[in-house]
């Protein structure tokens, strides 16, 4: 097998660039797709039969809350990538993923508690999602706080990339026992729309909204890993280039 | 436009979702760009400063 | 079975913002004693870490009897002794079961070798004192007795003669005499002279 | 010249087995915790403390004590073991100790394991025996205790395995123990959860292996993976 790509990905000059020229790939689809999402989710799509216009929350709350997992997991294989072949760009881009996953950490939570109110009749209620991801929001904030305790960047990646891969290896265990101890307790699970029989008016714009979330991923964290990259990379040559250009 | 603002009663609820999450958006892309541009400018300082090493 | 030999090529090592060993490099062969001089926060300490495979350097290497150190690091570690310039010796045991636990875990070790090891360095009067209650010339004393007990081909000692008296100081060169007398390797880093037969002794200078 | 081979003939210096080094490394941290008996009760004060403040907090009424006995148990269990987890490693790591054991060619996790061992022996296995008494008083029935006490056992090997990769993680961090909490309790809500279940089960009479197996599971969970990941951790903190 050729790992050619793999070894060049490593190559900070190369992948900075990279990042640059991809920038624009990513981030004008992302914004066409939210927006076209957004159109069709609030004002296409119809209302739904039981939760009239409330279920449309789940425009803004499922992306968010697929981030949020799918950041955190990104951040997880990052780290490992960066663990196992010690290489600095995926620990950079660990560390770019991190602040990004716990913003929409906590739109998810905001988002699912205001979906909550009309639904529940109260604004938090102990449902396993919500609590897996209030759980997500604290390991991400673990994860934040060991990077920041440590001076040393290079000891700070390897540390919190420790930390990312440990998590992982802990969300299934911490999502399947919340679900568990939430069937014991039969607390009501409004937020299940029926999907499969979900109309494809109401259902496209949540795909799209899906895919414009995940590209904002990809465009948000290119320009991150560019800065991580910029303040860890200590050969000048080809920053005095990249800089210039 | 009044009905489309009302959303069928859920306004208190839907617009503050959405509010929340585009205001997410667009701190993230505003610490993106202000992480790259800082990172820019204590690169070119470092250079500036001489004290990066060849 | 090649000879013991410690090849050095090209360590470069940062810490945060710091270039702390930039393109450092030598050879030792059996027999011969490395002194590595330098300023405070040359890069002494930073350097005995990285040859004991404690930190990483970002470039260069250091090979083993041929075989780079890292490919085996658990068996090359085995094959090494550290003393930091701290002694490594818990404060709420005695001397005697310092150097039981520690030397212990790498080689058998019975109690009359561990206290032939104390009355060689001067340390029977308070081997069985706490820790705690030793001064650092005292607790100094006692690391060397472990380090006598480290039959081990590489030795890499931090500052091994501070806080000790004119007689501890020989005392340290006669350890590293005996230790290259063996075949083995020693790498020091002092600030003074190293009370060894200068004919062993190579150095290298780390420079701020 | 001297070869590696007269190197070897010279010293005659006597290998020692994993085996060996582990049980050394055991009895150290034993014999030196028992120097310090007023560290080791640290943990057991504090966990008499926090359940002696539910009935203040609550009611003295046993029966409504009862309901939130197997939260209040567990809670109280989980943050004592949090806080003997700060003395893990913090002292090895100041005089060396575990630099020699990273460098004493034998496995770095298996010497790890001996320490968190040695840690469990003295925090979870006290906190084991003391469950029942604490248990007692929050209105569990008698015949619930030998159910508490299994539990609490298999819930606190998980706990302290877990809380070693946090405390090696954190070890050159000063002011760590905001940080050890914030980085161990997310990861111990599994044992949380299972534990005050099985606890929970054993006040109402009801049948206690489900619940015990899955803490059992748990437990051989980290007990494969988290020495690993901790022995990962130190090498991490001592670079």
């Amino acid at each position: 097998m050729n790992f050619t790509w793999f070894h060049r990905l490593g190559s900070p000059p190369y992948t900075y660039a990279l990042a640059r020229r991809l920038t624009p790939w990513f981030a004008w689809p992302a914004a066409l797709l939210i927006l076209a999402g957004l159109w069709g989710g609030l004002v296409l799509a119809p209302p739904d039969y039981q939760q009239g216009d409330g279920f449309r929350i789940i425009y803004v709350h499922a992306p968010s809350a697929w981030m949020s997992l799918m950041v955190y997991t990104s951040m997880a294989v990052a780290a490992a990538v960066g663990l196992i072949w010690r290489i600095k760009v995926a620990h950079a881009a660990a560390a770019s993923c991190a602040p990004i996953g716990a913003s929409f950490t906590v739109a998810a939570l905001v988002t699912g508690s205001l979906w909550g109110q009309p639904m529940w009749g109260t604004y938090w209620q102990w449902d396993p999602r919500l609590t897996s991801e209030l759980v997500l929001l604290f390991l991400y904030l673990g994860y934040m706080g060991l990077r920041a305790g440590i001076e040393d960047t290079q000891r700070a990646d390897r540390a919190s990339a420790l930390l990312a891969v440990v998590g992982v290896i802990n969300v299934p265990i911490i999502h399947y026992s919340v679900t568990w101890w939430n069937s014991l307790h039969q607390a009501p699970s409004v937020m299940r729309l029926a999907k499969p029989t979900m109309a494809a008016s109401m259902l496209v714009p949540l795909l799209m909204m899906l895919l414009g979330f995940t590209l904002l991923f990809a465009a948000l964290l290119l320009v991150r890993l560019r800065a991580e990259i910029l303040t860890r990379e200590r050969t000048s040559s080809w920053i005095r280039e990249a800089l210039r250009a | 436009m009044r009905e489309f603002l009302d959303m069928g009663g859920y306004a208190a609820f839907v617009w503050p979702a959405y509010a929340v999450t585009f205001a997410v958006i667009g701190l993230n892309i505003f610490w993106a760009r202000r992480a790259l541009a800082h990172a820019r400018r204590s690169a070119l300082r470092r250079l500036e400063s001489g004290n990066a090493p060849p | 079975m090649s000879a013991d030999s410690l090849e050095v090529e090209n360590l470069h090592l940062w810490r945060g913002e710091r270039h702390v060993l930039r393109g450092v490099g030598f050879v030792l062969s059996a027999g011969q004693c490395l002194k590595v001089t330098g300023a405070n926060g040359a890069g002494k300490t930073s350097l005995l870490r990285t040859l004991a495979g404690l930190m990483y350097p970002e470039d260069g290497s250091v090979r083993w009897r041929g075989v780079d150190a890292r490919a085996d690091l658990r068996t090359f570690q085995g094959s090494l002794a550290y003393l930091g310039h701290e002694p490594p010796l818990k404060a709420d045991l005695t001397a005697r079961e310092n150097l039981h636990y520690w030397i212990g875990g790498r080689r058998r070790v019975d109690g009359a070798a561990l206290a032939s090891a104390l009355a060689r360095v001067g340390a029977e009067s308070f081997a069985d004192r706490l820790v705690r209650t030793l001064s650092a010339g005292q607790r100094r004393r006692v690391a060397l007795a472990g380090l006598a007990l480290c039959i081990v081909p590489l030795w890499l000692l931090d500052e091994p003669a501070t806080n000790l008296d004119a007689e501890g100081q020989a005392l340290v060169g006669t350890l590293i005499a005996e230790q290259l007398a063996r075949g083995g390797l020693a790498v020091a880093a002092v600030h003074h002279e190293l009370p060894v037969e200068p004919a062993q002794v190579r150095s290298l200078e780390l420079s701020l | 010249m001297a070869t590696a081979g007269a190197y070897t003939q010279a010293a005659a210096a006597v290998p020692v087995s994993a085996l060996e080094a582990v049980s050394l490394a055991l009895r150290r941290d034993l014999t030196l915790a028992f120097r310090k008996p007023a560290q080791l009760l640290q943990p057991l004060a504090f966990f008499a403390l926090v359940t002696m403040l539910f009935p203040l907090a609550i009611s003295p009424e046993l029966s409504q004590l009862r309901a939130v006995a197997p939260g209040a148990l567990w809670a109280a269990a989980l943050l004592a073991s949090l806080l003997a987890l700060e003395f893990l490693f913090r002292d090895d790591a100041l005089d060396g100790t575990l630099e020699q054991y990273a460098l004493s060619g034998q496995s770095l996790t298996a010497l790890l394991c001996a320490k968190t061992l040695a840690h469990w022996l003295l925090t979870g296995l006290p906190l084991a025996c003391m469950a029942p008494f604490a248990a007692l008083a929050l209105g569990a029935p008698s015949a619930a205790l030998s159910g508490i006490v299994a539990s609490v056992l298999l819930g606190s090997i998980t706990l302290s395995l877990i809380g070693s990769i946090g405390a090696a993680l954190t070890l050159n961090i000063k002011r760590s123990s905001a940080l050890l909490s914030l980085l161990t309790l997310p990861l111990s809500l599994p044992v949380l959860i299972f534990g005050a279940r099985a606890t929970q089960v054993a006040i109402s009479g009801g049948a206690l292996i489900a619940p015990l197996e899955l803490l059992a599971a748990l437990a051989v969970l980290a007990l494969t993976l988290a020495p690993l990941a901790a022995a990962a951790a130190v090498r991490i903190s001592l670079e």
